[in-house]
């Protein structure tokens, strides 16, 4: 649609079986560890398969992500992976890497005109998961506080799941407490402790949106002496399957398959890139797994 | 006490009404009142010297007249009709424009914003007119006999053309009351002489003129009419042709005035310091010693390289060539704080950019030089501290409600005496003053010629700038005059006269 | 480097010619420079020295140089605008609700500004009239506008935006996108109303020194004030052309530009002669931010290697024409 | 008459008593004074104003009390250190790594210790000796260091540390938790060297006037390095302490430190009568902090609008007392 210029030149980029594949994945949040550790899971992957598979962080800047995508964009690689973050932000970007003729995949991201495959956990599920698992914890009743980030939509997702699931079962959201990034442990530990020494008698249970703040909320009741209030995560990380296993306050979190993911992507992209097939469907949502001490 | 009768001097005739009055006037800070009650009228077309000690309470009055400050008490009034400017912008709507004591400029501007800052200028509104802006001021600057670069930043200038630009700023505004508080403090002769026959030109196109200064030979030649204030109050007004220069001194000090000058030094002494063709950015192969026991003076005109010799020596600024030793060792490059502590001490000629850490009290000032002898093991002894301040401040007579108070609430000249007490607190070996006296009333003067004299006893070596030759002639021995960098000539104190060394300061050698 | 010039009444009065002070100036430019040449040099596929990648680094830096030009107005005299980002976000979220609550595009546009205006009048009001701290007082207005923001729009993205009121962020005039044209705009307004009027002139003066100006009778008050109503007003604008250019407005998404807008400023700063904001100095500033970010992108050098590198590239970048100032 | 006296011993030299000066100082209390009361009454349930719970206040700012000591004396020789809150992350990941790699307790915060010495030689460096501006200097170190401590954690979290090591950041003495005693014992220092040592003196003439301490024989230069010295160990071991207290590192944990810290500071100076950096007024600053978020927190405010009110307070509580302060 614009000018004739802008348009990928065939003779230059043709990709066969015989030629070396680029990748570029451009991503806002590559200090968070799940997304760290999925997109180092998709390098390991591309790289196996004899990719060149390079990654741009723009440290939670979304403007700039748009600008990752044009800078992208101009080198013409094969193809673009967004790690995370929200679609509806990058219209831009993705709108330079279709005048590019580079086709864009996502890591747990959205489905999204401009995007040819998201792959994702099921965030409601995810929180619904997690959930189910804090009113188990809890024996059935009682009332929790939810330490969310709307403003990250896979983290809002899931806690709408959550709480759907929590009014559900009859469980009471007493707060929705907002967890400020950077620092979210701190953050949610000094949090937890004000909340707890203001309304110790009637929480019963403290779901996490993410791994991070239900550590700060453990350490918090951990200080505070308090043992039976269960605390829940979500994402599996290291630490928190260590929390998990030492049998206190942290009870479950629910851990998305970042191997499948990532292994999925890489298919998706081989697919489309050395055999020019498009996937069936532009979203595949891949089911978390809970882990408990049990 | 009235208001003197005034005009019969060598002004021309005056109008009945004053065109500015001060009735009542004062101004108190917590329980002191700093000036008391004053009345006072000033003239078209007159010339009113404003004269009083240091803290007497000149440049408090001065600010309420202009908007700066507002009275505690009384009222100013213009043209018989009672005021009260909230702002400067207001007292320079009704004609009033002062140039402050301290030298109000924007360092980063050029000379031309400078001057025209905060004016009326005609053009489109809202827009600059940046040639019409830099021909304006060189015309104004031109009257006071000044050529440079009006678009280099102000930081930039010496501090006499600083000066100049903000005369040109006062000068500019024509005002019809001008106020001047202390102008000629960093000027030459020369530059005196220039300003002086333009504020004549002002009076007798019928401005009225208020002047400040401690420099009474000066006001004697320019004043019409002179007021005497201490400790705040009134004392008397009078035409100048009807006072004499004692009965000022005595008025504004409260006690009849002592010998100005100290004998000079009785013996040759040994060369403690050995400058060596010293070269700089405008000074070229300079060579001076400075012996113990005496004092070299320093003459020169605006711009000369007074200021950087002293620099050069005190290791403030790295010199091109040459050498400076101190007992025959050689300290040509080190620092100033080397330099201390190998005995030479610079008391720099600007107090309040060089001199003060304004937001600090007067003992931590006057302690900032001798922080080692205030310690003990890092720590600080603030009784020593303390002490040592009180006694400077006695000894230079400084006018304050205790060592504790901030420098920022004294009086220019106090805040110059604090500079002194800072470096005379060091026992120094060489001792080099730049404008030392810069703003300092007469009474205290001749206390400051009297305590270098006794430092001078005990073999310190003094070198001094002044720009005032009197002042040279009076205290030196001997005096150096330097001249577009270079050393004129080297004259013995007691056997020449101002000519000669002015001769010098031109580059006459014939002299 | 303050080099005082003597005026003695028989010397060459202009001792310092306008010359180096110019030279000195086209000086700043040297570390953007050099980093263009690193880049050329490094960049094998020759990608990073084309139109096309240059149109891209502009695009890149409008939006931070629309804050930048504004913030520079608030450092002339002497302060800081730590709130820009947070107002930028505000604005955008603000705008967004109005576009998807069905009010038409350039009405939406006028409340914005007008809230970017109210939102500089308040900070103004407290530094300049109430005497607070540009630091305190602007921090704290982040907060509250940041608070808003996330109330309004209840932390989530909005998105749907009219293609119309889009355009301004992603459409082109010719080959160059508009954001560039509104920020181009804006510098140069504000370039003039810097250096060609007495506003600007006082301005400077008040940050120069604000004692002086006073006694020189500018009302410092109305001064300040009116740098940070401009302060509001251009971050405002930035705001809506962020949202336009995401095409979708989210609370925190300005955020960032108040860190950058004020080191492109300091950059400026730190290589100008009189160490003084400029709005060519922060030209400079927003080139090295926008190159930098850029080259190292085209180079896939590893993102954590990458902040290493940018913190490193700036100061050597600074320190050169800090020590070729010092040779001169 | 009037009474202006000579400062000489002789007539009476204290008329300014210290009482006012005194007064004025507890003024800086007002503004802490007025939200404490407001929280105790507004708190139905009575938790607000009991020891437990002012413990949680102590223990939510301890960390950040510890970065704003030596933020102080940053502040106090005129610079800004944006490096703080990265450095602490930095120094928490190094240490949170080795301890991991089995390296004892001792060591291993010594190791951290030095690093934050040597950044802060590198800040001191690059601002007293190169002259670079202390804001783009220690911002680019802030970058260099967040990508250091990201490529060393490799982005994720490390966790599992040793007991001994958690206790410093979890352990109580007493009721008081440790790094409340901590931050007081680094607080207390500060507070003696900036008040009662040579060094402390030249900090602040430094910081009141550079050019006339150089003049008094101060080694200006070594003087300021010496206070970005002291930076870069204090955020060292607030970062090893913020690691203990959260028995984990995050390459981004510090990062709140830095606006906070300054922010602590700013308020200390707004409220102070002397319009310099103490650290009498930092620790103000730190309470009208660590209050305002834990009162907030007791009366259950959403958190969006407790972003809002918390800037509305801070402008309201500094009004206040800038408005008492005029009045006085
Ligand atoms: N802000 C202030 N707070 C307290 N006292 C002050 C303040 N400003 C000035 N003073 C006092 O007022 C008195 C008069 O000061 P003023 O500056 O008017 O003296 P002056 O006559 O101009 O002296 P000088 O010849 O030294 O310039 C001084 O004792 C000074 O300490
Ligand atoms: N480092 C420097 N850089 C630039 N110019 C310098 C430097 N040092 C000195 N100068 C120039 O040399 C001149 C020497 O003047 P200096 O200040 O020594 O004069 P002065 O005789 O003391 O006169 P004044 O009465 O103006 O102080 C200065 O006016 C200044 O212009
Ligand atoms: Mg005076
Ligand atoms: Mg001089």
């Amino acid at each position: 649609s614009d000018e004739g210029g802008a348009t990928a030149d065939p003779s230059t980029t043709a990709p066969g079986a015989a030629q070396s594949v680029s990748v570029q994945v451009l991503t806002p949040y590559l200090a968070n560890a799940a997304t760290k550790e999925v997109i180092d899971l998709f390098q390991a992957d591309g790289e196996k398969r004899g990719w060149d598979v390079s990654v741009v962080d723009t440290a939670g800047d979304m403007s700039k992500l748009n600008s990752a995508f044009q800078d992208a964009a101009a080198q013409k690689p094969d193809a673009i992976v967004l790690g995370t973050g929200d679609p509806t932000q990058i219209s831009l970007g993705l709108k330079a890497a279709a005048d590019a003729g580079v086709p864009v995949f996502a890591i747990d991201a959205g489905a999204a005109d401009g995007i040819v495959a998201n792959v994702t956990s099921d965030n409601a599920d995810l929180g619904k998961k997690s959930a189910e698992a804090l009113i188990d914890a809890m024996g059935g009743k009682g009332a929790v506080v939810m330490l969310t980030h709307d403003p990250h939509p896979g983290v809002r997702a899931r806690a709408e799941g959550a709480k759907k699931t929590f009014e559900d079962a009859g469980i009471t959201v007493l707060e929705a407490k907002h967890v400020e990034v950077p620092g979210p442990v701190e953050n949610a530990r000094a949090s937890v402790q004000d909340i707890m020494s203001a309304r110790a008698d009637e929480v019963t249970g403290i779901w996490g949106g993410w791994d991070e703040p239900a550590l700060g909320a453990v350490q918090a009741l951990e200080a505070a002496g308090i043992t039976d209030v269960p605390v829940v995560g979500v994402d599996g990380q290291d630490f928190a399957l260590a929390e998990i296993e030492k049998g206190g306050p942290f009870v479950a979190t629910v851990k998305q398959d970042w191997p499948a993911i990532a292994t999925k992507v890489a298919d998706l992209v081989e697919a489309k890139v050395v055999d020019s097939k498009d996937p069936e469907t532009n979203n595949f949502e891949l089911p978390g797994s809970l882990i408990t001490g049990k | 006490m009235a208001n003197g009768d005034v005009g019969d001097g060598r002004a021309e005739p005056v109008k009945a009404t004053a065109v500015l009055a001060t009735r009542n006037l004062s101004k108190d800070y917590g329980p002191i009142r700093v000036v008391a009650e004053v009345s006072l009228d000033f003239h078209a077309g007159s010339i009113h010297a404003l004269l009083g000690e240091n803290g007497a309470g000149k440049s408090t009055l001065i600010k309420m007249i202009a908007g700066v400050l507002q009275p505690s008490d009384g009222t100013v009034e213009v043209d018989g009709v009672p005021v009260r400017f909230r702002s400067v912008k207001e007292g320079q709507a009704a004609g009033i424009v002062a140039l402050p004591q301290e030298l109000m400029l924007v360092p980063t501007l050029g000379a031309a914003e400078n001057i025209f800052l905060g004016m009326r200028r005609p053009g489109l509104p809202g827009l600059l007119g940046r040639r019409r802006l830099t021909a304006d001021a060189q015309e104004q600057l031109a009257r006071l006999g000044q050529t440079f670069n009006v678009n280099t930043p102000v930081a930039e200038l010496s501090a006499v053309q600083q000066t100049m630009v903000a005369l040109a700023r006062a000068l500019a505004r024509e005002a019809r009351v001008l106020v001047l508080d202390e102008p000629t403090a960093a000027l030459t002769d020369t530059e005196t002489e220039l300003l002086f026959s333009v504020l004549r030109g002002l009076r007798d196109r019928g401005t009225a003129i208020i002047y400040v200064s401690h420099r009474l030979e000066e006001v004697f030649a320019l004043a019409d009419t002179a007021t005497v204030l201490r400790n705040g109050q009134h004392v008397w007004t009078k035409p100048m042709g009807q006072t004499r220069h004692d009965e000022v001194v005595a008025s504004m000090i409260g006690r009849a005035p002592e010998q100005e000058f100290p004998p000079r030094a009785t013996s040759d002494g040994e060369p403690v310091l050995r400058v060596t063709e010293l070269s700089g950015w405008t000074l070229r192969g300079v060579s001076v010693q400075a012996r113990s026991g005496r004092v070299l003076g320093v003459a020169g005109l605006a711009g000369a390289g007074r200021t950087e010799l002293l620099r050069l020596i005190a290791g403030v600024e790295r010199p091109q060539g040459g050498t400076v030793e101190l007992d025959g060792i050689d300290i040509t490059r080190s620092s100033v704080a080397r330099s201390m502590a190998a005995g030479v001490v610079l008391v720099p000629e600007e107090r309040r950019r060089q001199g003060l850490v304004m937001n600090a009290s007067i003992a931590t000032n006057i302690g900032l030089g001798s922080l080692k002898a205030l310690s003990s093991g890092g720590v600080m002894q603030p009784h020593r501290e303390r002490s040592l301040a009180r006694r400077q401040a006695e000894e230079l007579q400084i006018r304050a409600t205790s060592v504790l108070q901030d420098v920022a609430e004294l009086s220019g000249g106090n805040q110059q005496k604090v500079v002194l007490g800072k470096y005379l607190a060091r026992t120094p070996r060489v001792l080099l003053l730049d404008e030392p006296t810069r703003g300092i009333d007469v009474g205290t003067k001749s206390e400051i010629y009297h305590l270098i004299r006794r430092l001078t006893a005990d073999g310190v070596a003094v070198v001094v700038v002044s720009s005032e030759i009197s002042e040279l002639l009076g205290l030196a021995d001997e005096v150096a005059v330097l001249h577009e960098g270079r050393l004129a000539g080297i004259v013995d104190a007691a056997s020449t006269d101002q000519q000669t060394i002015l001769h010098l300061c031109y580059g006459r050698l014939d002299a | 480097m303050t080099a005082t010039t003597t005026a003695g009444p028989q010397r060459a009065p202009h001792r310092r010619s306008a010359l180096p002070a110019r030279l000195a100036s086209y000086g700043t430019l040297l570390g953007l420079l050099v980093l263009i040449m690193l880049f050329t040099v490094l960049d094998e596929k020759g990608i990073f020295l084309t139109a096309g990648n240059f149109t891209n680094i502009l695009e890149q830096v409008a939006v931070l140089a629309m804050v930048a030009s504004v913030q520079t107005v608030v450092m002339v005299v002497g302060d800081f605008d730590l709130s820009v980002g947070a107002l930028a976000s505000l604005v955008g979220v603000l705008v967004a609700q109005l576009l998807t609550a069905g009010v038409p595009v350039v009405p939406a546009i006028a409340a914005g500004l007008a809230a970017g205006l109210l939102a500089g009048a308040i900070n103004g009001f407290l530094v300049a009239y109430l005497g607070l701290s540009a630091f305190i007082a602007t921090l704290a207005a982040m907060t509250s506008f940041t608070g808003l923001a996330l109330l309004l729009s209840n932390g989530a993205t909005i998105f749907g935006l009219p293609a119309g009121f889009v355009a301004l962020g992603q459409g082109r005039l010719g080959p160059v996108p508009m954001p560039v044209i509104i920020a181009l705009a804006l510098a140069v307004m504000v370039w003039f109303v810097l250096s060609r009027t007495v506003l600007g002139r006082q301005w400077y003066a008040v940050g120069g020194n604000a004692e002086a100006s006073r006694l020189s009778g500018v009302n410092t008050r109305a001064v300040r004030f009116s740098a940070f109503l401009v302060s509001g007003l251009g971050s405002a604008l930035a705001g809506i052309i962020l949202t336009a250019r995401l095409a979708s407005a989210h609370p925190t998404a300005g955020d960032p530009l108040m860190l950058s807008s004020i080191a492109a400023v300091f950059l400026g700063v730190t290589l100008s002669r009189v160490g003084q904001p400029t709005i060519g100095g922060t030209a400079v500033g927003l080139g090295i931010v926008g190159v930098l970010g850029n080259g190292l992108n085209l180079l896939q050098v590893n993102s954590y290697v990458q902040q290493v590198l940018t913190g490193l590239i700036i100061v050597l970048a600074v320190s050169l024409s800090q020590i070729v100032r010092r040779r001169r």
